[in-house]
């Protein structure tokens, strides 16, 4: 359940509409079924009033969208972040992507969103209304009882391991700022480091055999905004539309991930749109932790304008060798 | 009519797979999706797989032929391996409907020999739904759930899977299943047909109708204000249009392995870049002109070239997974007026 | 690749211009012998290869990669190895968190005075790499004669 | 059913002959390894040509049907293929498959026409192959006019046969233009709109155009002008194709596949289509 209401941001939205803040505003959309909500640009306090919505399956970072908005016009546009899409705001704004000065961000507490897969395997076939009250979600279905089900045992993943209820960046913000948390989001990573070689290798076929290179993980993804990406350009000699042998699959997903290493927020995005449900932010999460483990602490997008440790180096930085090593036998 | 317990299941699938490989569709932590059988495999009662059936006819990447070349000289390998024959077991009635769908452009003159020969060596096996859930619409295309098209269709009642072969080629693998089957009456299929018609009444996208939609309409919707809205949160990733069972559209690339050329065809997006991109331009340059395409492709252009069919069977795969949550529901709704809620 | 009966491992050795493909030379000129299984790829700097080329030598049948730069502070352009440093460490690390047999990879800094550093490295090399056979695991099957 | 004939599988052609047209247009001349056309077609189809490793591409079969030996290709540099086809020699072996597309109505709605051609740069390669059918039958048709222009006096495709063959022949007219002033040019300088308008034609007359959309566009308008009427008109288009077969689901407009139900349209029914060309 969120803290902050629907009514609330949707009230801000309307006043910044009206006394001329913003022209547009970046929001939610409901869907069909509570939990299918789009993204949307609202213009009028009228849309706004009818089909903005902030519920518990309000996921989408909206940070990528502000590169291509902020070029349409020369008006603010509002933008409404949870604590983890302030990060990639951040992130983007060091890397020149948009133009900091045409957006209004409205910082907005989050509580953890929902992950659909989770509510279906826990209430049931056939969700046709999903309520939320206190602690819990009221899902009703098709064929059983309205179940309720603890917010808390059906978090998306990344939510669940939360590294921070702090906006980062922000105009207004509306209730109250939450702090950097000490999450165990490298539990999984360490679980596969302590595997053997083999199982590694095992447990990585399996999931990306399953890839279908819909590009999805990478088209979210607010770290990737190249104008051409390598994997689309017919002259990289990379470029390929589908798997169409093991080894492509693997490539695309270590360049992706090596692609924004540094500047991957751990956002999550990209597992929570991958259709084939292929873990990618275990990829971009060993990224994140050997940084830390072989060069300091680094979180990409905690400051405007810090410099990725991909562009840094120190004369005394640890030796390939020595951080192959480092990086299986940590916790091993 | 034909049955079997489902105990004795494990016979029957053992006894098809004698014939040709069989595949069920099977449960995993990451969903469900079809697997070659195997001893011990279990049948999965979901409805969608991840991907779509339509791969063993239209896989995602198949390679057409091979070069050779030596100086100027080029040399064409056709190393096909497309005549196995296959059994499909569990297809649903929405993914049945698909086949007929791509039938209509793979099979029409010049056809396409890859799929035509993969569809000869194929026999499908449907299965009735009677738990349909609420991203199924294939209502709306006149497709009823609980009566499958198929080779051979199948029903599951609680105890039972019953058998009614249709075709020639269900008929050929039924008697192969004499000894493991046994006869039977379909009251009790008839009767959870009418259930599950019931069931269909109440589901929340019951009342959906394509009927603003179909052959000829392309002056009406394709200069429409709302593909603006719909379009604009729009990722331009291919996830619909390849989890989608009735996207046909494919490229053609050519792969230098070094020691040769195989030209291979694989699934493409309309959704992408790309697609229409050539030397000297783009017909398709902007992402609300992409995604238009599609959706004016699969409720307007094909009903156009035939016969008023659409290429859409309300599987409701897209509904689950785009990663913005657009899809042909709410632009059917968008498009087809108030009067669709 | 299989002569006589043993296997025997193809190594993709990329290798800077100013310093460490200026050691092969000297190797060569001194006599110093390395197995003929070391195809070397010279770059203008350690820095100019991407993680593509690494995985592409793979894809193409390479059984181990092999990175040979200035030493760390002898960069012809300052700091280019520098940055080779960092990117190579944290691709290692990935490919062998996927699986990759570690000993696949390796990165070592060889100067142009360096020529028995150049031989012994690729002798070590080359054998750890024949231990571990083929590679299997990131390679393209269509590749495959 | 095994059945292995496969439209997608090319035959093998060999260039026999290569033409420098322009500074950047070559004309390429095929036939099989056994010497023979690779396949039959009619005015204004197209084929696929490929080189295994680089890329297919469909372009228009420049020669006309009545010639029985070969097959040519007019072919502009503009992409990785075409690049390619560029720096071939003689004897090189490329593939090849078709006939695609519709042809233009040469036996019913042009027969016993006046004909007027409009080509704008390599935009005539396609028309080639209608004019010297026509020629050949030429008493099928009444006169023909030929409007046609380039960049420079470098840039006209197939100079020689226009000068030594077309403007020899009795009842067709040929009409040049270069953008721009040349030195060594003394006809008519101006872009091919503006010519048509001043040559002010007939209005009975059956048009063909092709070349540069914009030629297209403006020509057309011009011709309206003119009193002519949009089903007078034919053109042919281009898009991206990668089956020839309208299947692989790229060339559309609409509903209409370029490479199946065209690329020849008339204006009228182009205008029909949406506007997505």
């Amino acid at each position: 359940m969120q803290k902050v209401t629907c009514d609330t941001l949707a009230a801000k939205a309307c006043e910044l509409l009206e006394n001329g803040t913003v022209d547009r505003v970046l929001g939610w959309k409901n869907g069909e079924f509570v939990y299918d909500v789009t993204p949307a640009l609202f213009t009028t306090t009228d849309d706004i009033k009818s089909e903005f919505v902030f519920n518990d399956f309000c996921g989408a970072n909206f940070s990528k969208y502000l590169i291509e908005e902020t070029r349409k016009t020369e008006s603010k546009v509002l933008v409404f972040l949870k604590p983890c899409d302030t990060y990639s705001f951040n992130q983007l704004l060091t890397e020149h992507r948009f133009d900091r000065e045409k957006v209004y961000a409205v910082g907005i507490p989050c509580e953890g969103m929902a992950d659909i897969t989770k509510v279906k395997a826990a209430a049931g076939d056939g969700i046709t209304a999903i309520k939320a009250e206190g602690e819990n979600l009221v899902i009703s279905t098709l064929y059983d009882e309205d179940k309720a089900v603890a917010c808390a045992d059906v978090l998306a993943e990344r939510c669940m391991v939360c590294k921070s209820k702090k906006h980062v960046a922000y105009d207004e913000l509306l209730g109250e700022d939450g702090d950097v948390i000490d999450s165990n989001r490298f539990d999984e990573v360490e679980k596969l480091e302590a595997m053997t070689e083999d199982e590694r290798f095992a447990f990585w076929q399996n999931e990306l055999s399953r890839c279908i290179r819909c590009n999805a993980c990478r088209d979210v993804c607010p770290a990737c905004t190249c104008e051409k990406c390598v994997f689309d350009n017919p002259e990289s000699s990379v470029a390929n539309k589908a798997i169409s042998d093991s080894f492509e699959e693997k490539m695309f997903h270590i360049i992706r991930a090596f692609h924004v290493a540094g500047r991957c927020t751990d956002c999550g995005e990209c597992s929570r749109v991958c259709p084939q449900n292929i873990p990618l932010h275990l990829l971009n999460r060993k990224f994140i932790k050997d940084i830390n483990s072989f060069y300091g602490e680094y979180q990409a997008g905690a400051e405007a304008g810090s410099r990725a440790p991909l562009v840094d180096y120190t004369t005394e930085d640890i030796e390939p060798t020595d951080a192959v090593l480092k990086g299986a036998s940590d916790n091993a | 009519m034909r049955k079997c317990s489902i105990q004795n299941l494990d016979a029957v699938f053992s006894k098809i797979a004698e014939e040709a490989k069989l595949y069920i569709p099977q449960d995993s932590e990451k969903g469900t999706d079809y697997k070659e059988w195997t001893e011990g495999a279990v049948l999965s009662n979901a409805l969608n797989t991840n991907r779509s059936p339509k791969d063993f006819f239209f896989p995602q990447t198949e390679n057409l032929m091979e070069f050779k070349t030596s100086g100027k000289e080029i040399e064409i390998i056709d190393n096909r391996d497309e005549m196995e024959d296959f059994v499909v077991f569990g297809v649903r009635a929405c993914d049945v409907k698909s086949f007929e769908i791509l039938d209509r452009v793979f099979l029409v003159e010049p056809y396409d020999s890859y799929y035509a020969n993969r569809r000869e060596h194929g026999v499908i096996i449907s299965m009735a739904c009677t738990r349909p859930v609420e991203t199924c619409f294939c209502q709306t295309f006149d497709i009823d759930a609980a009566n499958p098209e198929g080779d051979i269709v199948c029903h599951k009642t609680e105890n039972d899977i019953f058998f009614n072969a249709v075709t020639e080629k269900g008929n050929a693998l039924m008697a192969k299943l004499e000894g493991v089957t046994e006869d039977a009456d379909s009251s009790e299929v008839d009767a959870q047909i009418e259930k599950t018609h019931e069931i269909m009444k109440k589901l929340p996208l019951a009342n959906l109708t394509a009927d603003k939609f179909g052959a000829d309409k392309t002056n009406e919707f394709f200069d429409a204000p709302e593909w603006k809205e719909l379009s604009q949160s729009c990722l331009g990733c291919g996830t619909c249009t390849f989890v989608c069972p009735t996207c046909q559209c494919y490229d053609i690339k050519d792969y230098n392995t070094g020691h040769g050329v195989i030209r291979f065809r694989c699934w493409d997006s309309c959704m992408y870049s790309d697609f229409t991109k050539m030397a000297h331009g783009n017909s398709r340059n902007s992402q609300l002109e992409r995604f238009r395409q599609r959706f004016m492709h699969k409720l307007v252009y094909y009903p156009t070239n035939n016969d008023g069919l659409f290429s859409c069977v309300g599987c409701g795969r897209c509904l689950a997974k785009c990663p913005i949550s657009m899809n042909i529901v709410k632009v059917m709704k968008t498009l087809g007026g108030k009067d669709n809620e | 690749m299989q002569i006589n009966g043993e296997f025997q491992p193809k190594i993709v050795a990329f290798c800077c211009n100013w310093c460490s493909y200026a050691g092969a030379d000297l190797a060569g000129n001194n006599r110093l012998a390395y197995p003929e299984n070391v195809k070397i790829i010279k770059v203008p700097c350690s820095c100019r290869v991407n993680p593509m080329f690494i995985l592409r030598a793979f894809q193409r049948g390479a059984d181990g990669v092999i990175l040979c730069g200035c030493h760390p502070g002898d960069c012809h352009y300052t700091s280019g190895n520098y940055y080779t440093r960092r990117r190579m460490a944290l691709l290692f690390s990935m490919l062998n968190y996927l699986g990759i047999e570690k000993e696949r990879t390796r990165v070592e800094w060889v100067s142009a005075a360096e020529g028995a550093k150049f031989a012994q490295t690729m002798n070590e090399f080359t054998e750890a790499v024949a231990a571990l056979g083929e590679n299997k695991r990131l390679e393209d099957l269509r590749c495959k004669k | 059913m095994n059945n292995r004939e496969e439209t997608l599988i090319p035959k093998i052609g060999v260039i026999t002959d290569v033409r420098i047209d322009t500074p950047d247009v070559k004309t390429f001349r095929v036939v099989t390894p056994d010497g023979k056309k690779a396949f039959e077609h009619r005015p204004g189809q197209c084929a696929m040509l490929s080189i295994p490793g680089v890329g297919e591409a469909m372009f228009s079969i420049t020669s006309s049907p009545t010639n029985a030996e070969f097959m040519e290709f007019s072919i502009k540099k503009c992409g990785c293929v075409t690049e390619w086809l560029h720096q071939a020699e003689v004897g090189q072996q490329i593939t090849i498959r078709g006939p695609y597309g519709n042809p233009f109505p040469v036996d019913d709605a042009f027969k016993g026409q006046d004909l007027l051609f409009i080509a704008g740069g390599i935009g005539l390669a396609p028309l080639r192959s209608v004019i010297n059918y026509c020629r050949h039958y030429r008493e099928n048709y009444g006169k023909i006019d030929i409007v046609y222009g380039s960049r420079s006096k470098d840039d006209l495709v197939d100079y020689d046969e226009i000068i030594n063959e077309w403007v020899k022949d009795d009842g067709i007219d040929v009409h040049l233009t270069i953008d721009n002033e040349q030195e060594g040019w003394d006809g008519h300088v101006g872009f091919v709109p503006n010519y048509v308008k001043e040559l002010g034609f007939d209005t009975n007359k059956t048009v063909i155009i092709c070349g540069p959309p914009i030629m297209i566009k403006f020509t057309l308008q011009g011709l309206i002008e003119m009193g002519y009427d949009k089903t007078q008109v034919y053109t042919t288009m281009e898009l991206r194709m990668k089956c020839g077969i309208g299947k692989c689901g790229r060339c559309n407009i609409g509903s209409k596949y370029v490479c199946k139900d065209g690329p020849v349209f008339r204006c009228d029914e182009l205008e029909e289509l949406p506007d997505e060309y």
